[in-house]
């Protein structure tokens, strides 16, 4: 046995640090092979350090107001006294300024995080409470099983654009709120039924029925066994649901409907219901809409873009060779 | 077949009561509820105000309120509008429906044809630079920002090139002065959609009841389906109607462009995948070595077998293009059931944003059951 | 220098202990099928039908048989993965179905373990092969992290999974298919059970692979004193690996004896047919045709008879009356044969 | 044919008068329909003076009667003789009586119960076929500008209608839901003659309408003479018809049918109006400035700007403390500095206002109201807020400093009177997506406060959410910032502050409670000379500017485009512009096409 | 008699982001009209990528490198896609590895052989087809009711069955069955492979059988190829290789079977495990699992040589002419 005593070199949490480093590295392999996705990647990563790094430099900073200070840079309470508002992108404003002397790109810059926040919190929740329901309706079926198929299926039938409209409607909705709310209904919606079967085909795979032989407990097995082979899955929906989030709330700031500050689809809500939008002719005002418009696309299809090529590491079937 | 129908009907009901306690939790349970907001209407009299709470039983214990609420869901009986008042939220409904329904049922086809065809040549040719394209534009399509699409389609096609009417779904100048209303060129549209789809769905089955063979089978299809576009474009250009009809799916283009180019790049997406899944089955293999021209691997073979996930996942996207559907009609104008509960929520109509919500889900579930028995006839291996 | 490896059949006095470690009386499993949510019929597949066996300890039992006859549902019922809709199984002289309490089950657990036919799908594949092995020690919470290691190093060592600490911390996927086999292996036998199933291990291995496994796990028997009951559908695999035999059709043991005695004298038209079956590797033996016809029926809701009635070449009016019981003709060797019922 | 096409941003809801009058007030349903129905009195176009509509001449001086022990007064209304409904029946007193009694006694919701108060109106009595004699309990403006300008329908055409409706258990729902009403015969210029659900309306003019060819003319002194050749009239009031000109009208119709398109969009109602697809956009909030802005450089289409009837403000729930302090009011409508809001930071699409009148209505204006801080620096308000604060006893942790003009130490801590320190005071406004106005006024009204060191935070919420505080029943909020649309006759100056009107629910959302004003409202509304009542209102409106309950931000320019190769309005210079809802919706029958 | 197929120096590489897997590496064959003739060998050594480069059904990622396949005198690696369609099936039919899945779920059975005729014989009617299916399934032993059915209502032998009815359907003269009976039972199993043998005498056909199983092939197969890691290392007719296996792993493979006949023999293991096709050994690619190698071996590739009549073999150290593993230190 003396040689044995070598066998474990290292402290078992080194080891385990170095495997989770090579099991990404390897999956950043096949990922990196998708040029959709690294796209996709590349987009965030540039929206992240705009929104993290960028604005929070600047903001203390160049567009630091102070009490005697002119031009003020505030996204929200912003107003730049000398202009003509809403101006043209210019020196100072290089997006220009909304119909109320506000710096665009300022605006722009502030939202990024919270859309950032708003989306991956959203897509959390969701991840979380899917794969929770997901693999437990799965292991244990029956009515459990039964009950939460049932309402996947509804809140997946049903537009939530609508839902939330009504929502919206009857109760103050900030972006917090929607995020949770965003969370849960898509978390226990379409999210569960494709996790759930994920989760069926591994709840039949021998080596569950080996650690239910070695005397397994079910909560050891779904969260040893299920969980962490849907997980993949489930991290490739967080991206879509991503996408789901921002998307849903730049619909409805757009309709004006929800409680922010400020956010991307309350910029062009802002031209839109000043008739900056549509004018005279729809280029007029470029730029208190296309920034926003464009920041929406980009970051809802990143993430996207995100999502396939994933879907490529986590489908191999997918993948070319 | 009918036992199948039937059972999927009864599950409907059973997700129509689950979705009705929903809708009901949130307008009454909730702070600043259907019931505060009853009272505080102050367009309305204290008397109608009370005569509203006594109608759907707001001053009755929350249990006995929500059985009466279910009951009175069931009777399609949504309440009196707030903001037509004293219009029943169901008349409303009823002429807001076939707009609705047209539109989007136009749109959802139209966006399931293209994404299904373009998601096939997407996935046979894979690698090649159209396949980047597509999917990078397929995946804006999907991500842009509906309204800003609504504003660019208005002002290219309408304001710009106008090829197409600004907004609206028909022209007053032709109208002013007809005995009829539109809704009965909807209802009539609907109509012939409805006996040109069914014609289809016949000649479908009957070309693979009655014949094996491929070319026999293309024209036991295509002469029927042909025919019956043909015959209704004939009766339409002969009656009275023909032109008003056409006015309206004039006016159709636009938003049905809208809502296709949000939701086709979904299917085309799932479609190619799909695609790429089957192309590697063996069967498609075996179907190669017998010696099949590549069109038909692809078409006969790959295609059709890699439709069925497809055919689920639409039913997945039937919600989020419903969803594209509502932000279509606030911008068109196009006064359906979408609009209708933008407008409640507007104008804080609880009861007709609430029909239209419960409105809304009858009918995805109805189209899902549609697609359900579409599948279901697609698919051999499913039988009941 | 590599050398073609012989592997010598263990000699039949391995079984040297005596002592039952498993004895199976009258186990029954069925599975009930419903045609559709709504139909109320609800019909049984009987796919173990009052088999009684038991298995000495070092003592190989084969089970052979078609495919879907209840090998596997019985190898299942007997780990526990299964509830027995009835019969009884004894186990160390327990009866199984009796183990009330956490530590009697996990007694039992720790004592029988299984070992599945394929090898790609029995390990969990977001684990290491050391996660892998370990996982009966954890969840019997048997050893600190250090003997743990020690224990998967050795056994690993002893599966021929060489050196250890270069594969302990791959994944299956990075393993081909004969070493997943011995990894499975190597999980199985970690806690030094007693008894063990073994599920077809073999049948998806390549026949260089297969011999290989074939030959660890008959060291493995002999060195461990173990009990196993060892599933297959190649005869000539049960040859090699077992001493005795059960065969099965269609959730009924219809022969079962010695193993080299049922081979040479088998009795039942079915093993009759089924040896026949099995092709030789040589060109110029002229196997007879199996006089039987092909094709298995689920045994849904099968009716009092003989099982093997509609396929059997002999079968008389007596075989449509009731099932024919198991009966010794000597040997040790018994058959359900109405053929050789006739004087007993 | 002459057509002209208007457009509209949202679809009727109903043409029934009944629905209409009642829960269904929405202007868009008043556009296309009002001008079908007539009322006693009414008021000149731009000037809003109350004159004759279909009474032949001003109404008797009110007389006291008394009956079965009741004191109520009465006059008589002598009604126009030749007028004729578009169907050909002849107006009668049968059809004011009617039009009076069925609401009255049904006790119909909204604009009926608002015009036949119960409090004011008693009944109404047929003398003979052009004559009615009004009782009503108490002279009151409500009496001229309510009950005399109620809204008059066809008995008729209603009378069968109401019978059945009599039958029913819920005779008001079954009148208010009867319909289509399309086929209702007109009074007015135009009739309604088709509504297609969600796309158009379309008005036709009427053949023979009786006032089309009539001349108004207002002339500078006040005056104002009504030439009508159809019934060989020419009468004048308000003074002699001398003088210069001011205006000179002809009332047609002039066009054939009006065609009102709905569209949701509007951009594209903008577009269509650029295309001259449509010559007039409707609009009660007036263009946005957007639009405005880009209409202006547009080939034949003229801007126009209004002064809107409406104003925002923020009020202070006075039942709560520092809020009961006028000093701490007093402070707030110091900071804020009207004109740096309206004209720099809104940019012109506000106009400051001080009062709830604004001075486009010319007759109840005030123009003598100095509201605090008239004129000052931010700097000087800064100073005059610190002045007021210190002087009613209120102290700093860290005081406020201001030199040479500029703010140089923010303000900290504010301690009240009371010793405590005043804990953080909220601001509710709408969000920004409801309304970007309001939402930037607060956080700039929040930003002045902290710059002194009051803890006002802005809570920017929806609109639902304040309109649920502000009229709940524990009054939960402490100073919220909404805008009221207002009528011309000042009547909501007693409304929105009388101590009666203070519980739950009621106008008087800051709690307001002053007897003397209460006397003085009282005298008010009482009063039925108008230019005494207009006294009156000049004292309230000072009163208010003093004591601040409210503090009156702005008000919006009503902006409107039109297409000038297309039509011509008789007048664009006008209060709450051309699509004016209030006076009497003139513009349909001066409407001109242009060859 | 002329070769019917004639296959020389097939070379054929998949390209994969580790670098080119030489599944196929030079492989010669030669097949006579109405032979019958059995590769074997283990999982992953090529075998159905030489059925798949005959049929020229290449994956994306595969590439021929080099070599001719002659069949009826036409190179088929130079026809054009139209002309190898109207070899396919017509010419060559094949029988795939998983015939469980080679049916296309959505159409009836009887339709997809009917489907393979109609393509090449156009001037066929469809009743005629039909006809002609009845008589195939007849052929297999199936009930040709069940034509109307769909592949899911098929068990797993009458899938084999069907299978084999539509490689049939169009005449060919070569039939390539990859693994035809895997995964069936051996009373199934049995059943089929005499079956197909009698088929084959009937028709005249010839016949590529693949399998991993010797003792299947020994039953079927005139001519028995041994194939591994891409290359053929043996071939000659059955008998020769059963009686006299002359290189080191075709001995190997044999004694490792265990058998149910005869007295119970000691079984032999092969050690170690196929190479990576990846990057195969240099020299002969079973050097490194066997007893007889020498330094030639583990430097130079064996030569592909006839060493008796019909018997090929590449190896530099061919074992004895008995058969056994007794010999091994020979
Ligand atoms: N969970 C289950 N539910 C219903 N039927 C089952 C279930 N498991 C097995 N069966 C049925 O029971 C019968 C016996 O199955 P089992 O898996 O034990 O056969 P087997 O002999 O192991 O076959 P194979 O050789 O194919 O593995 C089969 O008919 C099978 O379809
Ligand atoms: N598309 C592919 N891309 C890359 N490598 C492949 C591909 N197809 C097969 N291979 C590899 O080529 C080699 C030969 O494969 P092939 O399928 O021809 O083997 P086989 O002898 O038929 O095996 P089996 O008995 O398992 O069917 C294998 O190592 C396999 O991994
Ligand atoms: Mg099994
Ligand atoms: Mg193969």
């Amino acid at each position: 046995m003396s040689e044995l005593q070598t066998v474990v070199k290292e402290p078992l949490w080194k080891i385990r640090i170095k495997l989770a480093w090579r099991g990404f590295l390897k999956n950043w392999n096949i990922f990196r092979q998708s040029k959709i996705g690294m796209l996709g990647l590349w987009i965030v990563i540039v929206f992240a350090i705009l929104g993290f790094v960028v604005y929070p430099i600047l903001a203390a900073t160049v567009w630091r107001s102070s009490l005697a200070a002119t031009v003020s840079y505030d996204p929200i309470t912003g107003y730049d006294f000398q202009k003509i508002n809403p101006s043209h992108p210019s020196l100072q404003h290089p997006l220009g300024t909304d119909p109320i002397g506000r710096d665009i790109l300022s605006q722009l810059l502030y939202s990024t995080p919270r859309e950032f926040m708003l989306g991956i919190f959203a897509a959390l929740i969701t991840v979380f409470i899917g794969t929770t329901v997901g693999t437990v309706a799965a292991y244990y079926g029956g009515i459990l099983d039964t009950f939460f198929m049932r309402l996947a299926d509804l809140i997946l039938l049903f537009p939530m654009i609508a839902f939330l409209i009504v929502l919206s409607g009857m109760m103050k909705i900030n972006m917090i709120m929607l995020a949770l709310i965003i969370g849960i209904l898509s978390g226990f919606g379409g999210i569960t039924i494709v996790l759930r079967s994920q989760a069926l085909t591994v709840k039949v795979k021998p080596f569950i029925e080996s650690a239910k032989v070695s005397g397994a407990r079910s909560f050891y097995i779904v969260f040893h066994h299920i969980v962490p082979n849907v997980m993949p899955l489930s991290f490739l929906y967080m991206m879509f649901s991503v996408t789901g989030a921002i998307f849903s709330e730049a619909v409805l700031s757009f309709l004006g409907l929800l409680n922010v500050k400020m956010s991307w689809g309350l910029m062009i809500h802002t031209s839109e219901s000043g008739g900056y939008l549509l004018g005279a002719y729809i280029g007029r005002y470029w730029w208190l809409w296309v920034p926003a418009g464009l920041a929406i696309t980009l970051l809802c299809g990143a993430f996207y873009f995100i999502g396939r090529g994933l879907d490529e590491v986590v489908n191999p079937r997918l993948r070319r060779r | 077949m009918g036992k199948y129908i039937g059972k999927r009907l009864f599950q409907i009901v059973i997700l129509l009561v689950i979705y009705i306690a929903v809708v009901f939790f949130i307008l009454h349970a909730m702070p600043g509820g259907m019931k505060a907001l009853f009272i505080s209407n102050p367009r309305l009299t204290p008397e109608a105000q009370q005569a509203i709470l006594k109608a759907f039983g707001l001053d009755k214990p929350p249990l006995t309120q929500f059985l009466i609420y279910m009951r009175n869901s069931f009777t399609l009986n949504f309440g009196v509008s707030f903001s037509h008042y004293p219009t029943p939220v169901w008349e409303i409904i009823k002429e807001r429906l076939p707009r609705t329904a047209l539109l989007f049922i136009t749109a959802t086809i139209i966006s399931f044809l293209i994404g299904f065809h373009s998601g096939k040549v997407l996935a046979w040719k894979r690698g090649k630079a159209v396949e980047y394209v597509s999917t990078i534009g397929g995946v804006v399509a999907y991500t842009i920002f509906t309204p800003v699409l609504a504003f660019l389609l208005i002002w290219f096609f309408g304001a710009y090139l106008r090829l197409f009417p600004l907004n609206q779904f028909l022209n007053p100048d032709l109208w002013a002065n007809t005995s009829f209303s539109s809704q009965v060129i909807f209802l009539r549209l609907l109509l012939t959609a409805s006996i040109i789809g069914a014609v289809i769905l016949v000649a479908l089955i009957l070309s693979y009841r009655l014949s094996h063979n491929i070319r026999s089978r293309r024209l036991i299809f295509y002469i029927p389906t042909i025919s019956s576009v043909v015959i209704a474009v004939f009766i339409w250009w002969k009656s009275p109607y023909g032109i008003y009809g056409a006015d309206i799916l004039w006016h159709m283009v636009l938003p049905v462009v809208e809502v296709t180019i949000i939701s086709y790049a979904g299917i085309m997406l799932v479609m190619r995948d799909s695609m790429l899944e089957t192309v590697k089955e063996d069967f498609i293999t075996t179907a190669r070595a017998k010696g099949l021209p590549d069109r038909v691997v692809r078409d006969k073979h790959a295609a059709r077998t890699a439709l069925l996930p497809v055919i689920t996942n639409f039913i997945i996207s039937l919600g989020f293009t419903l969803s594209g559907g509502i932000i279509t009609e606030t911008l068109f104008s196009w006064p359906g059931m979408g609009l209708a509960m933008y407008e409640a929520v507007i104008s804080h109509d609880y009861p007709l944003a609430a029909g239209c919500l419960i409105f809304t889900g009858i009918f995805v579930l109805f189209a899902h059951l549609v697609v359900d028995i579409v599948y279901a006839f697609l698919d051999p291996r499913i039988r009941y | 220098m590599p050398e073609f490896i012989e592997m010598k059949k263990i000699d039949k006095g391995r079984a040297s202990t005596v002592g039952t470690v498993v004895k199976v009386e009258h186990l029954k499993k069925f599975f009930a099928v419903r045609k559709g949510i709504f139909s109320r019929e609800v019909h049984f597949v009987h796919a173990v039908d009052d088999v009684s066996f038991e298995i000495k300890r070092g003592g190989v039992l084969a089970l052979v048989g078609e495919s879907g006859c209840g090998k596997t549902t019985t190898g299942k019922t007997l780990v526990r993965l299964y509830e027995p809709t009835g019969g009884k199984i004894e186990f160390l002289n327990k009866d199984i179905s009796k183990l009330r309490t956490n530590a009697d089950r996990m007694w039992f657990h720790r004592k029988s373990q299984i070992i599945f036919q394929d090898p790609y799908e029995s390990l969990n594949p977001r684990m290491t092969i050391f996660d892998i092995v370990v996982e009966p020690m954890s969840v019997q919470g048997i050893g600190n992290i250090k003997e743990r290691e020690e224990a998967v190093a050795d056994i690993l060592q002893r599966v021929g999974i060489a050196p250890p600490e270069t594969f302990m911390w791959r994944y299956p996927h990075e393993l081909s298919g004969g070493q997943r086999q011995r990894v499975a292996i190597a999980r199985a036998l970690i806690l030094k059970p007693e008894f063990v199933v073994a599920d077809e291990p073999t049948s998806m291995l390549d026949v260089s692979i297969r011999t290989q496994v074939m030959k660890l796990m008959l060291d493995l028997i002999n060195e461990m004193d173990m009990s196993f009951l060892y599933i297959t559908h190649d005869l000539s695999v049960a040859r090699y690996m077992a001493d005795h035999i059960a065969v099965l059709y269609l959730g009924k043991i219809v022969e079962m004896g010695e193993i080299e005695e049922v081979l040479q004298h088998p009795l039942h038209p079915y093993t009759q047919a089924l040896i026949s079956a099995v092709p030789v590797p040589d060109p110029e033996f002229q196997r007879e045709m199996p006089k039987i016809k092909g094709g298995v029926s689920k045994p849904i809701d099968p009716p009092d008879r003989c099982r093997f009635y509609e396929r059997c070449p002999y079968a008389m009016e007596v075989c449509k009356g009731t099932c024919p019981p198991l009966i010794d003709v000597g040997n040790d060797h018994k058959v359900a044969c109405y053929l050789y019922n006739k004087n007993g | 044919e002459k057509i002209v096409n208007y457009a509209m941003y949202s679809d009727l809801t109903t043409t029934n008068i009944w629905a209409m009058l009642g829960p269904d007030a929405t202007v868009w349903n008043f556009y296309p329909t009002m001008v079908k129905y007539g009322s006693l009195y009414s008021q000149s176009d731009v000037t809003y003076q109350v004159v004759p509509g279909l009474a032949d001449g001003f109404w008797s001086p009110l007389k006291k009667v008394t009956e079965d022990g009741t004191t109520l007064y009465v006059t008589t209304v002598h009604l126009l003789k030749g007028i004729k409904w578009s169907d050909g029946t002849p107006f009668t007193a049968d059809d004011v009586v009617f039009s009076y009694e069925v609401p009255f006694k049904l006790k119909m919701p909204g604009n009926w119960m608002a015009a036949l108060d119960p409090s004011v109106f008693a009944k109404i009595e047929k003398v003979d076929d052009y004559t009615v004699k009004i009782y009503i309990h108490k002279p009151s403006g409500k009496f001229i500008y309510g009950v005399l300008m109620s809204a008059i329908v066809q008995k008729k055409y209603w009378e069968p209608i109401y019978e059945k409706a009599l039958k029913q258990p819920d005779p008001s729902k079954y009148l208010m839901s009867y319909g289509p009403t399309i086929d209702e015969p007109s009074i007015g210029s135009f009739n309604l003659s088709k509504w297609e659900k969600g796309a158009f309306v379309l008005s036709k003019a009427v053949p023979d309408y009786v006032f089309s060819g009539q001349q108004e003319i207002e002339y500078e002194n006040g005056a104002v003479r009504y030439v009508t050749p159809k019934l060989s009239m020419d009468e004048t009031y308000y003074g002699k018809a001398e003088g210069k000109v001011a205006n000179k009208f002809i009332t047609g119709p002039y066009v054939d049918s009006i065609v009102y398109r709905i569209y949701q969009n509007q951009s594209a109602a903008v577009q269509s109006l650029m295309k001259g697809t449509v010559d007039f956009i409707l609009n009660p909030n007036g263009l946005q400035k957007g639009f405005a802005d880009q209409l202006r450089n547009a080939n034949n289409v003229a801007v126009t700007s209004n002064f809107a009837l409406g104003f925002r403000y923020i009020a202070f729930n006075m039942r709560r403390y520092p809020m009961n302090l006028k000093a701490f009011r007093v402070a707030i409508a110091y900071l804020i500095d009207r004109n740096l809001l309206c004209n720099k930071i809104l940019q012109g699409v506000a106009i400051p206002l001080a009062t709830p009148v604004p001075p486009g209505n010319k007759f109840w204006y005030d123009s003598n109201i100095h509201p605090y801080g008239e004129g000052m620096t931010t700097a000087q308000r800064y100073q005059a807020a610190i002045d007021v604060l210190k002087k009613a006893g209120f102290t700093w942790k860290v005081e406020p400093k201001i030199e040479k003009g500029k703010l140089v130490q923010r303000g900290k801590g504010l301690i009240a009177p009371n010793g405590k320190p005043v804990e953080t005071i909220d601001l509710m406004a709408p969000s920004a997506g409801y309304d970007p106005l309001r939402a930037t006024a607060a956080l700039w009204i929040s930003k002045w406060a902290n710059d002194i060191g009051i803890p006002i935070s802005a809570d920017l919420t929806s609109f639902n959410n304040i309109v649920n505080k502000v009229w709940s029943e524990n009054f939960n909020y402490d100073i919220y910032m909404l805008g009221w649309g207002i009528t011309i006759y000042p009547d909501y100056l007693r409304d929105f502050f009388y101590s009666k009107n203070a519980g739950p629910g009621g106008f008087n959302t800051p709690g307001y409670n002053n007897p003397a004003f209460d006397k003085l409202a009282d005298e008010f509304i009482d009063q039925t000379d108008m230019n005494k009542a207009k006294e009156l209102g000049y004292k309230l409106q000072e009163m208010l500017a003093d004591e601040v309950p409210y503090v009156i931000l702005f008000t919006t320019p009503m902006l409107e485009a039109y297409r000038t190769d297309r039509i011509q309005f008789a007048y664009t210079k006008t209060l709450d512009g051309i699509q004016s809802g209030y006076a009497g919706y003139g513009e349909i029958s001066y409407v001109k096409l242009i060859k | 008699m002329s070769a019917l197929l004639s296959i020389e120096g097939l070379k054929m590489y998949y390209d994969t982001q580790k670098g080119s897997v030489k599944a196929v590496d030079g492989v010669s064959f030669q097949l006579k009209k109405g032979e019958s003739l059995g590769l074997v060998g283990e999982s992953g050594c090529g075998k159905t990528s030489v059925a798949m480069s005959i049929m020229r059904l290449l994956a994306e990622n595969a590439r021929i490198i080099s070599g001719h396949i002659y069949f009826d005198g036409k190179d088929l690696l130079t026809l054009s896609e139209k002309e190898m369609n109207k070899v396919r099936w017509k010419g060559i039919s094949m029988i795939f590895q998983a015939a469980m899945n080679s049916l296309n779920p959505v159409y009836r059975v009887g339709d997809q052989i009917i489907e393979a005729i109609i393509t090449h014989e156009p001037e066929v009617t469809f009743e005629q087809a039909r006809e002609r299916v009845k008589a195939l399934y007849e052929l297999v032993g199936l009930d040709p009711g069940r034509m109307d059915h769909y592949p899911h209502e098929y068990s797993g032998g009458m899938k084999q069955r069907a299978i084999i009815a539509m490689s049939l359907a169009c005449n060919p003269q070569l039939i390539i069955a990859d693994e035809p009976t895997t995964a069936l039972d051996v009373i199934v199993q049995d059943m089929i492979l005499r079956e197909m043998a009698r088929i084959q005498k009937k028709l005249n056909m010839s016949m590529i059988y693949i399998s991993h199983d010797i003792a299947v092939i020994a039953e079927v197969a005139e001519k028995i190829a041994i194939m591994y890691a891409g290359k053929i290392v043996e071939f000659s007719d059955s008998k020769t290789i059963f009686k006299q296996p002359r290189h080191p792993y075709t001995i190997g493979l044999m004694s490792s079977f265990p058998s149910i006949r005869g007295s119970k023999k000691p079984l032999v293991t092969i050690p170690g495990e196929p190479p990576n096709l990846l990057n195969p050994p240099k020299g002969c690619r079973f050097a490194p699992r066997c007893p007889f190698a020498t330094n030639v071996c583990l430097e130079k590739e064996p030569p592909y040589k006839e060493i008796d009549k019909e018997h090929f073999i590449a190896c530099w150290h061919p074992q004895g002419v008995k058969r056994g593993a007794e010999d091994k230190d020979a």
